[in-house]
Order: structure tokens, then sequence, then C-alpha cells
């Protein structure tokens, strides 16, 4: 079981669950942070005061898939949130150990999705 | 005689100009600000309509309006309202009770340290506020104010023209603010970090309610429901609607994209600006004041203070010190017998000594606002420190000075 | 001769009609629309405020009041406020200064486009939005407001009733409305993507502006502090009330929970249907016609608007179009000359011509507004084009059009 | 070390927070996010207009605990967030490599907690 970590632009937001659900992966967490790496910021204009580098808007994905599941569902982000422009985000792997469903108790590979 | 009328549109008036402070100005203010900072900031306009209203009458109102001493200050002959009642005082207004007036012009006793509060956001401890706003108002609003409006005044005799304040409420504060911003220093991080506004539409909503309590402070200060009350009126709403959209149309051409916050501080600035002429030009010279203010306001808040670095946080020297001296000049240029019989012409209109009436006004309460501001803001600073910790001011004042927060993050 | 008292009623109620633009209308769509456009749907209330202002100054009193031409449209001999003095004008008002009137009406001319802007939320590209306005108030409202309410215009002499507006300005900006919903096209995901509003508190506090702002809309109407005022203030309260009622207890049964924001829209339905008639009516007739507001509204909103799938984003027509309708034509069947001996009596005491008379007036209405809001669209989407591109709709307005947004997201 | 992330209904965090100190747990941060797997979304009716199908609001616990811990830390969880509904929730668990207290540089086992 792996835990995909996505971060991606929010405007991509609606994109990606489209793509995630054309695929059945339904099982996902939704965050508002913010974040930067490459690109410094967009501008915005309080009164001819102009605010860049700050961090920007993002959004996190957090989706729980079994190993057969992690390609496709990288590939469906890929497919929403990519633009080619700088900004598009990244996209973190990390073993999961365990998975429990909180209803019923089941664990490991029936839990997920 | 009291007139009805008359008293029933001061009192909706005074309404009016206490709704600009609170939540007119708070609000204004506190969408400006750091989530962490947004109570700090509001309180600091609720306390002061708190501890004014009590200052006024205890002796604000006699330093202001009482009778003459040395046509420098009121004496403290009403002192606790001794003497002020029901009956009209001719002096200031004949057709509504006395105490009308006075309470009326508590709300702008009240607005005008509020007003400074601008300059000192998001870094200022609040007892040392408290102390600063009620030896500002004593030492500094009730001497301007009696000079310009006070019966035996000096600059009333001289014949300076103020009909709602431009001096005695923007001029005074503005400059006081500048000196406070200079004197405070700048925020932490300022310029280095980004400090975006938290919460624009809080601040739209404090911008509207500002432009609807501004009809009781300038079409109010005809103090009656007359004809002078509808001139005041009409170029209220026209500057405020004239600068509004010169200052996005600058910014369009300047930076890109009108912004709201750039349409919200223009019309602010217009609303200044027409204040010292409401009652003494026409709608036509009203644009005119809207568009001069929204580009002399937008210089100084956007080139002349990125320029030279001082922290003016919310611009009350740029918008309320430039647009308030910028109005008494521009009543100085634009007023007309016409409209106020009881005003003068201005030098369009073949009057050019009221052009120069209106510059030792403004050139003396500049002089006198920043000199005292200076030497009080000296004496506590010594006695209780103005500015909060460094690490006070990263965790915001909510926390530290009031022990509360605006928002809960969970349900 | 001016009166006192009802000049300071006037000047109030003005204010108070300033007040339902902004924060109002503003506060009460910008609560309903996505995050990421809350600023640019406050932009058009507040920048709707600014320009026509101005435009209602410099020709738009003057076509829409100004003498008559072939009964249709106002001269420009009143262009930039000329012959519009302080004594006042007797075909409109005789106990108050003209520019009074004036400048009442002018926040009347404001709110109207504000009100179509529900129709295009998410969705305008500002310049347009600009020229469009423009173009509206000065092609469709001002020519209206001539028919209903200028002396000389055809619906006046007709003896069309239109207290305070249910046709001149819920009529025509509600199926303008309409007709921009259609044009426009559907926001970008419509049906398939959730788009609950951001901020129901937000929507919540405008609606409670507009009812508060809607007793100078409506008894301000009376131009007089007089009985009919009373009358008026009463009926507007009644029907906002019945309605609000009526529409909470609709969801209830039909759905299954009463909302906080059917409440409020129901509010502003039963003020919205209620204006024409407010001055003519009885209360009872006023809780009559708050509860067909709420009925009707709901079908247009909640049944008819899913059924034909139009995006009228905000229900600026199911509310305002549907609403004026009903409340133009209940003024002919509710209205009494016990109420208001200047009115006449409706179908329901005596007088079944009068609403014929409704009925040519919210026709000819109908079809006037909706044939030149869909040629100004049209030739506006081919010089400027209408819509943002989907990339920049997608992102948001606040972003796209004015380089801003609303909140952070911490500090 | 593991990291545990839970993420539970809104409602139930008072609970869950409780079982934790019962528990003797105490490192914990808590977010507000969305998210949805097998509850296909709550219906809000606007004017009358269905929203369906929107992710749900949820509260995400991130809790790093020692591995002997790891066993109560999800007894508490469940005993506080399970109702047996739908939506109930997720426990995700992972490998935690390192953990570091700022403030004394401590490491491993004794920065936990």
């Amino acid at each position: 079981m792996k835990l995909i970590t996505a971060i991606i632009q929010p405007h991509k937001l609606e994109d990606v669950l489209q793509e995630l659900d054309k695929n059945e992966i339904h099982l996902r967490t939704v965050s508002d942070v913010i974040g930067c790496g490459r690109q410094k910021g967009r501008t915005e204009v309080y009164r001819g005061r102009k605010e860049t580098g700050g961090c920007l808007k993002k959004v996190r994905l957090e989706i729980a898939v079994n190993e057969d599941f992690v390609q496709p569902t990288i590939k469906a982000i890929m497919a929403a949130a990519k633009t080619g422009n700088i900004g598009d985000g990244k996209i973190f792997i990390t073993d999961l150990v365990e998975c429990i469903r909180i209803r019923t108790g089941e664990k490991g590979q029936e839990a997920i999705g | 005689m009291i007139n009805s009328g008359d008293t029933a549109w001061i009192l909706m008036s005074t309404a009016l100009v206490m709704l600009m402070t609170a939540p007119g100005l708070a609000f204004f203010y506190g969408g400006l600000v750091r989530r962490k900072n947004v109570l700090a900031t509001m309180m600091q306009s609720f306390f002061v309509l708190c501890l004014i209203s009590i200052q006024w009458i205890l002796w604000g109102y006699s330093l202001s309006f009482g009778p003459d001493k040395g046509h420098f200050i009121g004496s403290l002959a009403w002192i606790g309202l001794k003497g002020v009642t029901m009956a009209p005082n001719p002096d200031y207004s004949s057709t509504i009770p006395h105490l009308l007036f006075m309470v009326y012009q508590m709300m702008f006793a009240v607005i005008t340290p509020g007003l400074i509060t601008g300059a000192f956001a998001e870094r200022m401890k609040f007892s040392a506020y408290a102390i600063f706003t009620i030896f500002w108002a004593t030492l500094v609003y009730d001497p301007v104010c009696h000079w310009v409006w006070g019966a035996g005044g000096w600059l009333r005799n001289l014949g300076a023209l103020d009909f709602a304040g431009g001096t005695v409420v923007h001029v005074s504060s503005g400059m006081s603010a500048l000196v406070c911003a200079l004197y405070l220093g700048k925020r932490r991080g300022y310029g280095r970090e980004p400090m975006p506004p938290h919460n624009l539409p809080l601040t739209i909503l404090g911008a509207s309610l500002l432009w609807f309590g501004w009809f009781g402070f300038n079409a109010g200060s005809a103090l009656g429901s007359n004809e002078l009350a509808v001139w005041a009126f009409i170029a209220t709403n026209t500057a405020a609607a004239a600068a509004g959209l010169t200052w996005m149309f600058i910014e369009w051409k300047a930076t890109g994209k009108p912004t709201i916050l750039g349409g919200a501080t223009g019309a602010v600035a217009g609303l200044v600006a027409v204040t010292p002429a409401a009652g003494f030009v026409s709608p036509l010279s009203a644009i005119l004041i809207g568009i001069a203010v929204a580009f002399v306001c937008y210089t100084a808040v956007a080139v002349v203070k990125l320029k030279l670095a001082y922290d003016d946080s919310l611009d009350a020297f740029g918008v309320h010190g430039i647009g308030g001296t910028l109005g008494a000049l521009l009543t100085g240029l634009l007023a007309q017998k016409l409209i106020n019989p009881a005003g003068n012409n201005g030098l369009f209109f073949g009057n050019p000594k009221q052009f120069g009436i209106q510059a030792i006004g403004v050139v003396a309460t500049i002089a006198y606002s920043v000199t005292v501001t200076f030497i009080l803001l000296k004496i506590i600073d010594a006695i209780v420190g103005m500015r909060v910790p460094d690490e006070e001011e990263v965790i915001g004042l909510d926390i530290t000075q009031h022990e509360e927060s605006a928002y809960t993050l969970l349900d | 001769m001016i009166n006192s008292g009802d000049t300071a009623w006037v000047l109030i109620s003005t204010a108070l009609v300033m007040l339902m633009t902004i924060p109002g209308l503003a506060f009460f769509y910008g609560g309903l629309v996505r995050r990421k456009n809350v600023l640019s749907t406050i932009m058009q209330s507040f920048f709707v405020l600014c320009l026509i202002s101005i435009q209602w100054i410099l020709w738009g009193y003057s076509l829409s009041f100004g003498p008559d031409i072939g009964h249709f449209i106002g001269n420009l001999s009143w262009a930039g406020l000329r012959n519009v003095g302080l004594a006042p004008n007797p075909d409109y008002a005789a106990t108050i200064p003209h520019q009074l009137f004036m400048v009442y009406q002018m926040m009347f001319a404001v709110i109207t486009p504000g009100l179509i802007t529900g129709a295009f939320a998410e969705r305008i590209k500002f310049s347009t939005y600009i020229v469009f306005t423009l173009l509206w108030a000065t092609l469709i409202y001002d020519p209206v407001c001539h028919w209903v309410w200028g002396t000389g215009g055809w619906l006046k002499n007709l003896g069309v009733m239109d207290f305070a507006g249910g046709i001149v300005v819920h009529i025509t900006s509600g199926v303008s409305a309409l007709v921009c919903a259609l044009v426009i096209g559907k926001r970008r995901g419509y049906g398939r993507e959730p788009m609950s509003p951001h901020n129901l508190t937000l929507t919540v506090l405008g609606a409670g502006l507009l009812w508060f702002g809607w007793f100078g809309f409506n008894a301000g109407s009376a131009l007089s502090a007089n009985g009919v005022a009373v009358s008026a203030f009463i009926a507007t309260n009644t029907a906002a009330a019945a309605a609000a009622l009526t529409w909470m207890f609709i969801e209830w049964k039909l759905v299954s929970k009463p909302t906080m924001l059917g409440g409020a829209t129901g509010a502003v339905a039963g003020l919205a249907t209620i204006t024409p008639a407010s001055g003519f009516v009885s209360p009872f007739a006023a809780i009559i016609i708050g509860i067909m507001a709420a009925v009707i509204c709901y079908i247009a909103v909640a049944v008819i608007k899913l059924k034909f799938t139009y995006d009228d984003s905000l229900d600026a027509f199911g509310v305002h179009g549907v609403g004026g309708t009903i409340g133009a034509f209940a003024t002919g069947l509710f209205a009494q000359k016990l109420i208001n001996p200047a009115g006449a009596n409706g179908l329901f005491f005596g007088n079944p011509s009068q609403l014929m008379v409704q009925s040519i007036g919210i026709a000819a209405t109908v079809i006037y507004s909706v044939s030149v809001t869909f040629v100004i669209l049209k030739v506006l989407d081919l010089v400027m084009g209408l819509r943002v591109s989907d990339e920049e709709e997608v992102i948001g307005l606040d972003i796209t059009q004015h380089e801003e947004s609303a909140y952070t997201l911490l500090d | 070390m593991k990291l545990i992330i839970a993420i539970v209904q809104p409602h139930k965090l008072e609970d869950v927070l409780q079982e934790l100190e019962k528990a003797e747990i105490h490192l914990k941060t808590v977010t507000n996010v969305l998210g949805c797997g097998r509850q296909k979304g709550r219906t809000e009716v606007y004017r009358g207009r269905k929203e369906t199908g929107g992710l749900l609001k949820k509260v995400r616990l991130e809790i790093a605990v020692n591995d002997q811990f790891v066993k109560p830390a999800i007894e508490a969880i469940i005993r506080g967030a399970k109702t047996g509904n739908i939506g109930d929730g997720k426990i995700f668990i992972q490998n935690l490599d390192e953990c570091i207290r700022i403030r004394t540089e401590e490491k491993g086992h004794e920065a936990i907690g």
C-alpha cells in the first residue's frame, strides 16, 4: 500500500478529481496549503504595493492506494494537473504500513478505497 | 427656536458619524491587517469610541467649544457639560438643542484619533495606545477644533473655511499618523515578507459604511435639514464616486488591473478631500476634487511611501493627511458664495485671499499637530514603551494584547 | 416651500438607498459566489455606485426627469444639472429641494444595473461590464424611468402606478438579467460541479442591510415624512416578513429543512414585490403580496430555473424580475384610494381598469428591456467579448480581473 | 516509530482527542480537510438546487508515536470515532524514519510525545 501526496494548483483540483473518478479512485483527502518551489509567487498588487515571493496557495491531495493503483493514480493526476507551466506541483509517494477502516475495523488491502 | 426637522436630521447624522468609527473604520482597517491582528485593530476603533465619548463630556467639549481663551482654546467653564442645555446656542446652531450639537461634535472627536490607528497598526502596545489617545485628543484635537470651529478661535476669525473637518479631522490626524509611523518604525519584516490584507470583504464592508456614514459627517455639518445639507450631500457622493473611478483607472494604466481595494481607497480619499469643501462647492467642482485627490493620494500611497520606505501601514497619512490637506487647499480655489452665503469665494471665483487663508490654516495645523504628537510619543515611550516586543509582534496582537483570536480553525 | 422634516427624511432615505447597493447588494451577492470570485462580485456593485453617480449628474437625470420629448424620454436641457436648483420642483416634490429629489433618484439609478450582476456573476469580463452598465443605464433605465415617473411620460399619463420602482427598477433589471444569463451562457461546470455559496454569513449581512435600506427605498418614495411614508414603511416590513416565513415553510415542507439562505431570499423577494405597491396597499394586502411573492419566486428559482437549466447564477431574474412583475400586477389588485388618495383603486376595490393599465406597463417594459438588452449584448460580444476565457474562469475572476484575492490562508 | 494519519468526522474530533488523552498520547496535529471515499457526499440545498457529490468536511489528525503506542493509539481513535455508519473515516500508518525535537535537538524515541 502506498500513500500518494500530490501538491497541485488549486484551479486544477476539479479536473484532477474528475480524472481520478474516471479511474475508479475514490478515496481522497483535500486540504488548503501554501507553498512554493521554483515558481516564485504570483504578483498581487495592494494599493500599488506589489506582493511577490510569498508562498502560493496550493491544494494538497492525499490518496491511499493498493500497489496496482499507484501508476493509474499518478497518470490521472499528471493528465489533469499538468499544464507545462512552472508551478504545476509535485507528487510524493510513501509506503503505507497499515490502513484501517474505522467503521468496521477492517485492515490492509480491503480497507483501502 | 428648535426646529423638529433640523433636530431629526442632526440626531440621525450623529448616529451616522458614530457608525463611521465602529464598525466603519474598524472593519476598513481590520480587513487590511494580518489575521493575527484583526481584533487588536478593531479594538483600537472600538476603544476610542468608548474613551472619547467620556472624555468629551467631562472636558473635551469645553476645551473645544467653551468660552474662548486667547483665541487658542476653550475655557473649562463647560466642564462636565455645566451650562450646556437644551436651549440652542446661536453661536453654533440656532435651531437644534445645544446638547445635540455637543453630541454631534463628539462623534467627530471620536473618529479623529481613530484614523491615526492606521499608521501604527500591528505593532503598538495597547496600554500605550490608550494613553496616547486620551492625551492626543486633549492636546491636539481639542485646541485645533477650537481654532477652526470654536467661537473666538483664531482660524475662524481669520476666515478659514472648513465645512466638515478637513483640517480639524483629517489634516490633524493624518499628519500625526505620519509622525507615529516614523517614530514607531516599520513592522517586523516589512518590505521583506508579504503582508497582504487578510480579508478584503471586511475592508469593503468598512469602506461602504464609511461612505454611508459620511453623509451624516458632511451633510449633517449643515446643522440643519436645509439646502446647504443637500449641496453637501451631493458633493460628498459625487467626489467619492469620481475619486473611486479615477483611482481604478490609474491602476488599470499603471499596474495592469483595476482592484477593489483601489476603488475603496479612492472613494475614501475622495470623501476625505471633499470634507472641508462639501458645503461650499458645486457638484461639478466635486468631480474635480475627486479626480485630483485620486491622483495625488495614489502618488502618495503607491509611489512616495514605497520610495521613502516608511511603514504607514494602512495609509492613514497617505489618504487622510494628504487628502485632507489637498481638500483644504482646493476649498480655497473652488468655494462659491453662490452655494453658501456664509462662506466665501475661492481663488477661481475672484478671491485669491481665501487661498492664502486656507494655506495658513493647513500649515498651522500641520506644524502644531506634528510637534505635539512627537513630544507625546517621546514621553509615553519613555514611561510605558510604544511598541510590543518582537516576539509578541510575531505572535500577533490579538493573542498578546487581548488574549483572544478572531477566527477558529475547526468547527 | 421647503419643509425641514420632509427634507430630513428624504436625506436619510437617500443615504439608506445608497447603503442598499454597497454593502447591501454587494454582500448579498458576494457571499453566494465561490471564494475565488467574491471580490469581483462585490466590485460590480461598488463600481456601479461610482459610475452611475457621475452618469446621473452629467446626463442621466436629464434624460429621466428632464422636460419631455414625445412622452418617451427627457431632453438634455438639465444635463450637468443645469437648471436643477434648490427650489422645489412641484412636478416631483413640492416640499424638498429639487437637487435632493435628484440625488434620491440617483440612488435608484445606481442600484438597478447593480441587480443585474447576479445573472452573469463569476464569468463576465470586467471591461465589458463597465460598458454594458453605462449603455444599459442610458438606453434602458433612463427611458423607462421617464415613461413611468417623468412628467409627460406615456405610462405616467396612462395612470400606471409604481410607488417605488417595481416596474422601473425590478422588472427592467430582472428581465434584462434573464437575457444576460441566456446570452452569456452557463458557468463552466454548471450543473456538474458543486458551486455552493462560499460564505453565507456575508449573504445574510447583505440581506439584512437590504431590508434596512429598503425602508428608505419604499417609505422614502413618499418624498415626505407623512402618512403615506408610514403606510409604505409598514407594508414594506410586513411583506418582507411574510415572504421570508412563507419561503422557509415551503422549504420545510417540500425539501426537508428551512434554510437561512431561503429566509434571506424570501425576504428580498417580498421586498422586491411590495415595492410598486408599498404606498397604495393596506398591511393585510402586504401579507398576501408577501405570500404570493414567496410562492411564485420559489417556483421560479427552484423549479423553473432547474428545468430550463439557464444559469441565472444568483437569481436576479427569479427574485427581481418575477417579484417585480407580481408586485406591479398586485398593485392593480390591492391598491386603495383610502391609503393614498393620489393613487387609484385596484380590481378588488372596484376598479378593474387599473389592472389593465398595470399589465400594459409591465408588458411594455418587459418587451423594451428584453430587446434593447439583447441588442447591447450582441454588439458588445462582437466588439469586446462578454466572457472571460475558460482558463481565467477556472482560476477565478478576483485574480484574473483584479489581481487580488479576498482571503489569506495563513496569518 | 510510526506516523499515524487519521481522517475522522469533524463532530467526533472531541471524542477522539479525549480518548487519546486517556491513552496518554499527547502529540497531535489537527487540520481541516475535505475528502470522500465510499460515502458520496452530503446533500445540501441552496434555493432549491441540490448540491451532491462534493467533498465532505473531515478532520485530519497526525500523530507520531513509538511502536508500542501504535496499538493503543489506533484503539483510542476507533473508540472515539466509530459510529458504525459509513463515513467514519480511515487510519493510515506509515513508517517514520526520524523524529527531532527542535528545541533540544533530541532525536528518535525521546523526541516523540
